[in-house]
């Protein structure tokens, strides 16, 4: 058994596969299919000050090898959640992270004190790139001061660790990188969805309420390998990288790249049990490549 | 039962009618209970159009053999796919899924109205309320006598009525058009439902019309099946439920129906 | 048969189907297969002042529902295609477009003066968005200002219809082409290839030679979709929507976001015929749906 | 012939030892003209992983039976796919692409050397050739005697020696160590080699020290085959070429090869 351990600021991860906002719930709905603290940890459905129905039905339409999602960021807000689901967490033995996201700055700030209270939570992940809410959200992710200001403004209340998930829709995702890094992030998570489109040729609507929503999956795979390797040149802060990781050679891929740790989205849906699967292949990889732990890989592109 | 991530051998799939199949799978282990209305997530060969699992209702369920039914309506790349599955191979399934329909304690009469690929859960459904000696009726609406697949099945567990809409089979008509709308329906102490949108709120309102309960079971687009997500919901009187945990059987009372 | 034919700008289309620069050669090579007369036009490769190598092998990765490439704008130059390549061109009797590209704005202009002398070849399409070359490509359209410039300085000495094709590795593609449009853009086209990444993990090495190269595909087709949307509500020019596109409810999809006409790149190389595949598909879809013309189809998304 | 794009039917596949197959497709056309060395682009089932066609050598040609054969060697999706194709199945493809081998005017001693899986084109070559009454001299390279496969096909055109890593088979070690190397070279007119780069290379380099004219068939990533997406480039003394129409076969002297 290779070391799959890696660190990500201040939390030790077992290992290196955590799970991607959105795509996991609370973790709870997987306890049927496998025992979650295999995993390096989990990241919880994207939290805000105020409880929020979401959008409208339809929310989801599948594209070649990926789908869009509208869901909106329907969730009980974070006072229900340090209530109500925070409690049901702590019987768990692995790491859990917030998935933080409001309208405005303060929104953000309000959310982020609230979950520094819980002692069990490793950390937060600041949302600045939901492309699926009206107002605030990848508004935040896509021009530099506006990133820096979130980040600095939540940095000042959130004490441990806090990733900051960038969005893909920018032009330049480096400059984002460092404006968040600048501004006291402690790690970079990307790629958030990528705003995309489907219509019904039959119907001639748009498949979704919302028009457009946020495109995941294997088909971003390639833009998302590009952002970690671009953003990984840029930054000192150790960076998770994520989007269309459907196995463990996805995985390497993202290593290579320069992340330190990775997270399995929307291959969630398509296989409950692919977080495990990848866990045990990268082991295997390790060992056949005689490479005696991860770290040995991270970043480690010949080129 | 616990839900869990199963490969089932395809032990026959039998081709109904044009467009309908009906595949048995079958599981190694012992199954548990599975309530009526309950769903099977199934994974079909991944092309560049099906990416996500499909779900289908469970259709029986056989716990002595340890196989389920489902019952396939061709209309797309995936359920063409999963209909022409070899006998022998396996389906990767995550089953059962959602809550299902909620069963009466004592002997009642019941009425349960299905259309189009809408009656698979009510076969599974007829099969378990007929254990309690409840009084089953069984009204199956479909365009055309070709597309009432399996009625000698329903026979065995209640009376079955039919309605097509060319007059083929039973009487003309929709099924809410039926005869059993015209009689007292509050005869019936509850009405279970399951069909195209549009025949299910007909069926709602004929229901509420006449202060009969009545379960539905809602369809949406899924992308995980297990309440992860949050693709699939519907709006109800308690806002945003999904379909694939909080349903897909809802009372008509919980949803924000204009009937 | 319902009416296909479209406009764009002065050109007149007999069917709204196109084919993507660089996935299609000169045509020629298309003669075994079908009568290339049958499309509404065609669009030649890169076309530069200088003649170019284009990049080092290898210049292709699989990805999912998708491709990369690095080919770098490989062509013998504006001067070249001139004299050599645009004679055997003159048999076809459809449409010909030459894209257009450069490492200056210079380049850029005196290339468009060669084209600019050619009868028979109905516009240009300016290359502002080519994500693998080192200079120039893909810079010059991922800002308003730069954007601007090149089509106005290639406006002042190319007198026929100009289509600007813009890069989608853009925080709002909106702006830009509002840029273009202004500054004398006849037609938009949309989108070239998204920058992407793949990595060999067996190999540890990028599979490119260039590190990152160019995405389509269907994997892009819900980014493409989306751009095209947002764009059509931006511009008053006529769109030429690409990206993606295999079968003709592609197509159907991108007249409803507002393309007057589409191109097919990618499709080309996995099925040679699959032009006049659409063609064909069209029509029966505006039979179908009992549409007399595509013109009745172009932007009219049910909302 | 003209390149096409065409439905052919597989009327056999033939397991050939453990990652080998042959397949046979019929085309009800009559076929003209295949060049040795011209390949064919074939569509395998378009899965997650499979978006492109996939390339491979034209590997002997039935004039009479219209009967292409190709024989595919397992590395990945797409060869697992395409060597599972069903007998009566069809394969979409294109063919035949690329230029192929220069062939002798007169009668010549030649030499054809192949390893690995780059056999494939030199079975069409040694029946195209041996109809002119060439001398055919055919080295074929392997790791085991198991990867020597079709060696009696190979028989009927010409005298057949082998080379095996393991000495399973014929002489041990890689082809260039054959005593054929040992000898005078320079007693064959043209040598024509296929296989993997670094054995192509060696046999390059032992030819241009003979002085003996030599033909390789190179591979590359390709994603059309046909030339319009240049892509698949190799670099030559006149700049980069395109492998799938200015090749796949190359003159060792056109290459920028350091040999
Ligand atoms: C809880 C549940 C139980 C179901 N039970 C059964 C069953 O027992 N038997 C059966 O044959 N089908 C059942 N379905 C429907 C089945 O899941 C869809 O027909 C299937 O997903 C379509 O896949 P496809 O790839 O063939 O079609 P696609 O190519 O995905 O779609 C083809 C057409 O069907 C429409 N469509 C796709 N999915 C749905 C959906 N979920 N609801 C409504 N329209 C849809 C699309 O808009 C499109 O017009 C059930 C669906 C749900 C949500
Ligand atoms: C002109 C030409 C003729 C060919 N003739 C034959 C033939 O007659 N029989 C035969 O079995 N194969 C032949 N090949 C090789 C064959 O095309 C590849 O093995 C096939 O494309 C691999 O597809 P896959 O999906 O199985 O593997 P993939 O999953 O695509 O790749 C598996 C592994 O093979 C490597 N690989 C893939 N394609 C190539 C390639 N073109 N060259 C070198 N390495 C590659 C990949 O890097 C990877 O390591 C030929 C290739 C060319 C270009
Ligand atoms: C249904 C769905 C819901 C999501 N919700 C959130 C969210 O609440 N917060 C967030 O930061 N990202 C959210 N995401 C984005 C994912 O966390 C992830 O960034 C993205 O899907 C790319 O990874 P993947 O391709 O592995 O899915 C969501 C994605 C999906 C598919
Ligand atoms: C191999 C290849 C070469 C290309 N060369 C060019 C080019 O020279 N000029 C250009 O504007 N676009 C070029 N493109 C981009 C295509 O024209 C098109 O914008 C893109 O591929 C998206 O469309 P598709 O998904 O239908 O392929 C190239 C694309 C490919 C795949
Ligand atoms: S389908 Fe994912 S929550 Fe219901
Ligand atoms: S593979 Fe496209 S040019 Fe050779």
């Amino acid at each position: 058994m290779a070391d799959l351990s890696t660190i990500i600021h201040n939390i030790k991860l077992k290992n290196p596969v955590l799970t991607a906002s959105g795509t996991f719930g609370y973790g709870v709905e997987f306890d049927d299919f496998f025992d979650i603290n295999l995993l390096g940890g989990f990241i919880v459905k994207g939290t805000t000050i105020h409880p929020r129905q979401g959008n409208a039905y339809p929310r989801m339409a599948e594209t070649s090898s990926g789908m869009l999602n509208a869901v909106g960021l329907q969730n009980a807000g974070a006072q229900y959640f340090a209530t109500e689901i925070y409690p049901k967490l702590t019987k768990y033995e692995t790491n859990v992270l917030v998935n933080v996201s409001g309208s405005t700055i303060e929104e953000y700030v309000a959310c982020a004190e609230i979950i520094n209270d819980l002692d069990r939570i490793s950390g937060i992940e600041l949302n600045i790139s939901c492309p699926n809410v009206k107002e605030g959200g990848m508004a935040f992710g896509t021009s530099c001061p506006s990133a820096a200001a979130v980040v600095s403004a939540v940095r000042k209340v959130y004490k441990k660790t806090m990733v900051v998930k960038l969005s893909p829709n920018v032009t330049d995702i480096a400059e984002i990188a460092k404006a968040a890094e600048g501004a006291g992030a402690d790690s970079l998570s990307l790629i958030n969805t990528i705003l995309g489109m489907a219509i019904n040729a039959e119907t001639r609507k748009p498949v979704l309420s919302t028009i457009t929503g946020g495109l995941s999956g294997p088909a971003v795979k390639p833009i998302a390998l590009r952002m970690v390797w671009q953003v990984s040149q840029a930054v000192k802060i150790p960076i998770i990288g994520l989007g269309g990781i459907m196995n463990a050679t996805d995985a390497i891929e993202f290593f290579l790249a320069g992340a330190s740790a990775i997270q399995v989205g929307t291959a969630n849906f398509i296989d409950p049990l692919a977080t495990v699967k990848i866990i045990n292949g990268i082991d295997n990889y390790l060992n056949r490549h005689k490479i005696s732990a991860i770290s040995d890989l991270i970043g480690c592109l010949h080129l | 039962m616990k839900k869990s991530v199963q490969n089932l051998k395809v032990i026959a799939n039998v081709k109904l009618n044009n467009d309908h199949h009906l595949l048995q799978l079958h599981t190694p282990d012992q199954l548990e209970n599975i309530v009526p209305g309950q769903f099977a997530n199934i994974l079909a060969d991944q092309s560049q159009s099906i990416f996500l699992r499909r779900p289908f209702s469970i259709h029986a369920v056989d716990y002595q053999k340890n196989i389920i039914s489902i019952l396939i309506k061709e209309v797309g790349e995936g359920t063409r796919s999963l209909s022409h599955t070899p006998v022998n191979s396996s389906l990767n399934v995550i089953f059962p899924l959602g809550n299902g329909f909620s069963l009466p304690s004592s002997s009642e009469k019941v009425l349960l109205v299905g259309g189009g690929c809408g009656v698979a859960p009510l076969l599974h459904l007829a099969q378990v309320l007929s254990k309690d000696f409840n009084d089953i009726y069984i009204l199956l609406g479909a365009r055309s006598a070709v597309d009432l697949v399996e009625l000698n099945q329903y026979a065995i567990y209640g009376k079955v009525f039919t309605t097509t809409e060319d007059g083929s089979h039973g009487e003309k008509g929709f099924v809410t058009e039926h005869s059993i709308f015209g009689v007292k329906l509050d005869s019936f102490s509850r009405i279970y439902c399951c069909g195209p949108e549009p025949m299910m709120k007909a069926v709602a309102s004929k229901a509420k019309a006449n202060s009969v309960s009545c379960e539905v079971s809602l369809e949406n687009t899924m992308a995980c099946g297990f309440g992860v997500c949050l693709c699939c919901v519907t709006e109800t009187l308690q806002g945003h439920k999904c379909v694939c945990t909080d349903g897909p059987v809802f009372n008509i009372n919980q949803l924000k129906w204009q009937i």
